[in-house]
């Protein structure tokens, strides 16, 4: 319980530190932006539309494949602990286990999900 | 000694120390720039360069953009300090001393390395403008193709310890380290934590296309708070990487905290060359590669690593 | 505490956004290796802003842009270098103009103390303070939006949507990269049309299609058009021209220190051959530039044939080169080298081959004259005719070779053909800064 | 301030957070601002897992859903309207109907909470309970274990089959022509893309359905 009170602790002293800090630099250049400082950098001329789109990603199809391997993850984290403690039951169920994700791995490469859409 | 002075001697005793190596990161990085670029640099100029920079960024107005999302413009740096001071907390310096020994300490730092992802997404999202956004859009690509292999190789070093404990990996490491023991371990885990800290060859977020990428919109304080959070996500790789394969604070002679220091310095090292030398990687196919070498490697890793122990 | 910052600040190295105009490409990769200055990618991140050169009218307002976008404290330094002052000291008012004789790193220096002391006031936008768009009150919410994707909201309009090569119908970003566009060369301006970071579409806006572009070639080369000249001196251009390109490739692909030495190597009086092919073995063998220049931006070689194009067609496998008919090289035992992939790796690869050739070349080539007055020489960046136009053909090749690409792939490939810097037509009553 | 006072603040203030960041999901404008309100109410519960001393699934909940919820997000700003909130709209439908589902939703919570009497049985020592976890996955429920990673199979295939355009037989939509009103309508699939396509434009009577 001590622990997770430190790494509380760690995680938001961090994010107060820093919060701080950039208030603080507000503080010591108080000067506003005017209108032709706030527009976007686009190399001299301004942008016609906002930046903000439906933006079109390109890796759709791993972001889904992604989403269904990273339950793999869940299921490692006990099976490392008890590994040494169960032997050989453990490493041939997790292999079977890995075996089939991989299987959709391989044919995400080859209907080439990987790549740019 | 209350708890409660505990963890706040605890967390200072953390921000500083994490400060102080932050400030050599910065330190190293413009002495290797110089030494590969073979112009010379004094040691007490390039002490002093990164405080200057800092002073100079201190003084500098922060740029605003026409229609940004500023809470979350602001939330970006705190929160990516915030995720590498956590997932510092848990790497122990000493046999029974760590400012957080958490149980699973290791999936701790692996959460909070999915709190980069968010944290860099925020930071290129929010100044509504397009290079950051690009450059946001990619890291989450990078990250998805990096995250899995990174949590194996991990969890690869779990193994002998029976917990994911951190200073329960450390402890396991007394006779071997798992730099020995597990070799594809360390190269894996430094490629995918250099894609973490996105520095050097997997700078996509801030790259030199993008005109600086998600920061091509920022200066002033933000920047520099945003340059510093980024090293502190490095010096977290390399603390972790010095704590899970190369034995954290075992070894002969010096006490456990030089030999962490020592070691995360190393590291360190390893990865600002790096960044020197090895040109940015194309971003779609790191995607292939993450997925298609990366992950099985990292599960041979896993399962070699598991058969050497039955 | 603030006066304590500034003592501190006081000599950090400089953050300057150079708009290098016409004729001043070489200079500022000078500046580069300055350690007191630091060339920075955005105005953001600068604290000066180095007018180098002569400023062309059509990119006047894009700098005018420009500078609005750099954080206080900020000043303009105008570096004339031999061109005539006309009116842009009237449109940028309180600019600071080196001298012939000053070193302008001395004076930046002094300019950033100045600034941070508060000793000389940061310099106000130059261009109005309205909104892009009147968008204040109106519409229901106030905020000039309609509906859910229409109206003006705070200024911009939002983006439309297009339909694309997998099917879906999502937004488009028109994104004009302006002529100070850092990875690209100055004053080339595209009109991409991302989907995305995919370019669906590049259209070149400036150069207008079929001008001439002279390029910054250096003098010996066009003197060599009309009169003998000696080949080491033609030969130690070439070679400086390609290891500036390739300083300029590093640092766009993130090898800042390498660029460094590279750069050091252009701008050394005499550099040797061995030198030059030690960094060529070092970016090769650390595998430095193999992933992220393979495969990127492949140019076939029937669109190149016969075109003078140089380096760029040799790296795909034609070997034209106006010295291989010249006498005097072909006693010096010269044969063009080639390349087979004709893409960026080729490029760089064949553009350092050529560097460290050209070195070997003027090595051997002692005090011989070049048979000049033939109104043909090969310039670094293809064969140059009297008054002809060298790369020209390359921008007309860029739509085709851009769309369907990635962005990071578009700009590597966009380096990698070493466009000359763009200049607007001279007759133009340009702004002769 | 002695542990327990420590924990029930912590689960108060933990419990607290998570509600109102789930009402700010739905108050949000922006896309982006709607899904990190959602993951900041999942670390809420995940706060709470950790307090209950499950520790693993306390940080697994926050890994996940960092990585799905920045999905989630991609995926929101790419298909629904006004991505970033310039223009506000409401994502409440049906006022009437979604207050009354709440309020009973809630009523039959509380009365759950308030009058089941559930079992005391406090863990004796919480740092086991991930080795527990593994050691059931590999003994009693060895079958839902493999049963999971068959049915995380079928999900990726099948969603690569649905979401990927490019297939092994060529591109999903080169065959499939939609019907047109007019006779001799052009199919969606065939007619000119804007980007420059790499290879020669397919007639649309030839062409393979769909995709492997």
């Amino acid at each position: 319980m001590a622990a997770l009170g430190a790494v509380l602790a760690v995680f938001l002293g961090a994010l107060l530190a820093f919060l701080l800090l950039r208030w603080a630099g507000d503080i010591l250049n108080p000067t506003p932006a005017t209108a032709p400082q706030r527009v976007p950098f686009l190399g001299g001329y301004p942008p016609e539309v906002h930046a903000w789109n439906r933006y079109h990603v390109r890796y759709y199809a791993m972001a889904l494949l992604f989403l269904a391997f990273d339950m793999e993850m869940v299921f490692m984290y006990p099976w490392a602990e008890v590994f040494v403690r169960e032997g050989m039951v453990a490493l041939v169920e997790m292999l079977m286990f890995i075996v089939i994700l991989v299987i959709g791995i391989l044919y995400a490469w080859r209907e080439r999900a990987l790549e740019w859409a | 000694m209350s708890p409660v002075t505990r963890a706040v001697l605890g967390v200072v005793g953390l921000g500083g120390s994490l400060a102080v190596l932050i400030y050599l990161a910065a330190v190293l990085d413009r002495v290797i720039g110089h030494r590969v670029a073979q112009q010379p640099l004094r040691w007490s100029a390039a002490l002093a360069l990164p405080a200057r920079e800092a002073a100079r960024l201190v003084l500098q107005q922060r740029s605003r953009t026409e229609r940004s999302d500023a809470e979350a413009w602001a939330l970006a740096p705190a929160l990516l300090a915030a995720a590498a001071a956590a997932s510092v907390a848990v790497i122990p310096f000493g046999p029974a001393a760590a400012v957080a020994d958490v149980d699973a300490g290791l999936a701790l730092y692996v959460a909070a390395i999915a709190l980069v992802m968010v944290a860099v997404f925020l930071h290129g999202w929010s100044p509504n403008s397009v290079y950051p956004l690009i450059g946001a859009y990619r890291f989450v690509a990078v990250t998805l193709s990096f995250q899995v292999p990174l949590a194996l190789v991990l969890l690869a070093t779990a193994l002998p310890a029976e917990s994911l404990s951190v200073s329960a990996i450390v402890q396991a490491q007394d006779g071997l380290w798992n730099v020995v023991r597990q070799p594809l371990g360390l190269p894996i885990f430094l490629a995918t934590g250099l894609g973490a800290a996105f520095w050097g060859p997997l700078a996509l977020p801030d790259a030199d296309d993008l005109a600086g990428g998600t920061r091509a919109e920022v200066s002033g304080v933000p920047l520099l708070l945003w340059r510093a959070a980024q090293l502190a996500v490095l010096v977290s790789i390399a603390a972790m990487s010095a704590a899970a394969f190369l034995g954290g604070w075992r070894g002969p002679w010096l006490p456990g905290v030089v030999w962490l220091g020592l070691k995360t310095l190393a590291v360190l090292v390893v990865l600002l060359l790096a960044g020197h030398l090895l040109a940015r990687v194309r971003q779609e196919s790191f995607v292939v590669f993450g997925w298609v070498v990366l992950i099985p490697l990292a599960l041979v890793d896993v399962f070699l690593s598991g058969i050497l122990l039955l | 505490m603030r006066a304590a910052l500034a003592r501190l600040a006081a000599d950090s190295p400089v953050p300057i956004f150079v708009l290098a105009g016409q004729g001043a490409a070489g200079r500022v990769d000078g500046l580069r290796l300055d350690p007191r200055l630091r060339l920075v990618d955005s105005p953001r991140a600068a604290s000066l802003l180095l007018v180098a050169g002569r400023l062309p009218r059509s990119w006047l307002r894009p700098a005018l842009r420009i500078h609005a976008q750099m954080p206080h404290p900020r000043v303009t330094v105008w570096w004339p270098l031999g061109y005539a002052p006309r009116s842009l000291e009237r449109r940028f008012a309180g600019v600071v103009r080196v001298a012939a004789q000053e070193d302008v790193a001395a004076v930046l220096v002094r300019l950033q103390q100045a600034l941070l002391r508060r000793e000389r006031a940061s310099e106000p936008d130059l261009l109005p303070d309205v909104d892009p768009a009147p968008w204040r009150g109106v519409g229901p919410y106030g905020q000039g939006g309609k509906g859910m994707t229409g109206g003006v909201p705070f200024g911009r309009p939002l983006a439309t949507r297009a339909a694309d090569r997998d099917g879906l119908e999502l937004d488009f970003l028109p994104i004009r990269v302006g002529p100070f566009f850092p990875p690209l060369p100055v004053g080339l301006v595209l009109e991409l049309r991302s989907q995305g970071d995919l370019l669906q579409e590049a259209r070149v806006v400036e150069p207008a299609p079929g001008r001439p572009l002279p390029g910054d070639v250096d003098p010996v080369f066009l003197r060599a058009l009309a009169e003998p000249v000696p080949l080491a001196a033609l030969e130690r251009a070439r070679a400086r021209h390609h290891l500036r390109w390739l300083a300029g490739m590093l640092r766009f692909h993130g090898l800042h220190a390498l660029a460094g030495r590279a750069l050091a190597l252009a701008e050394a009086a005499l550099v040797g051959a061995a030198a030059v092919r030690a960094l060529g073995r070092l970016l090769e063998r650390t595998l430095a530039l193999g992933w992220a220049t393979r495969g990127v931006g492949i140019v076939p070689p029937e669109q190149l044939r016969g075109q003078p194009l140089g380096p760029v067609a040799r790296a795909a496998g034609l070997a034209e080169d106006a010295r291989s008919v010249d006498p005097a090289y072909r006693a010096l035992g010269f044969t063009p080298v080639t390349h087979r992939e004709g893409d960026a790796h080729a490029r760089w690869r064949q553009r350092l081959a050529e560097a460290a050739q050209a070195l070997e070349l003027a090595e051997r080539a002692g005090d011989r004259l070049l048979a000049g007055g033939e109104g043909v020489v090969e310039a670094p960046r293809g064969r140059l005719t009297a008054g002809g136009a060298t790369a020209s053909p390359l921008l007309e090749l860029l739509p085709a070779l851009l769309a369907g690409q990635e962005w990071g792939d578009a700009m590597a490939t966009v380096v990698s053909l070493d466009l000359p810097p763009v200049e607007p037509v001279q007759g133009a009553s340009g702004v002769a800064a | 301030m002695n542990a327990p006072l420590l924990a029930d603040v912590l689960f108060w203030l933990f419990a607290a957070g998570s509600v109102l960041s789930a009402w700010r999901v739905f108050r949000a404008d922006s896309m982006m601002r709607a899904a990190y309100w959602l993951f900041a109410s999942f670390v809420g519960v995940a706060g709470i897992f950790l307090l209950l001393g499950a520790e693993f699934l306390g940080f697994i909940l926050i890994l996940m859903m960092a990585g799905e919820m920045t999905i989630m997000v991609v995926f929101m700003v790419m298909f629904m309207m006004n991505p970033a909130g310039l223009n506000p709209m409401t994502m409440v439908h049906q006022h009437r109907t979604s207050i009354a589902v709440g309020v009973l939703a809630f009523l039959g919570l509380a009365a759950l909470a308030l009058f089941a009497d559930f079992p005391a049985a406090p863990v004796a020592d919480t740092s086991r309970a991930t080795a527990e976890l593994g050691t059931e996955l590999l003994g009693g429920s060895m079958l839902v274990f493999q049963t999971a990673g068959v049915t995380l199979l079928s999900t990726m295939i099948g969603a690569i089959a649905l979401a990927s355009v490019r297939g092994r037989y060529g591109d999903a939509e080169a065959g499939s022509t939609e019907p047109q009103i007019a006779p001799e309508g052009v199919g969606r699939g065939s007619h000119a893309m804007p980007a420059a396509k790499e290879e020669p434009e397919m007639d649309e009577h030839h062409g393979h359905l769909g995709h492997g």
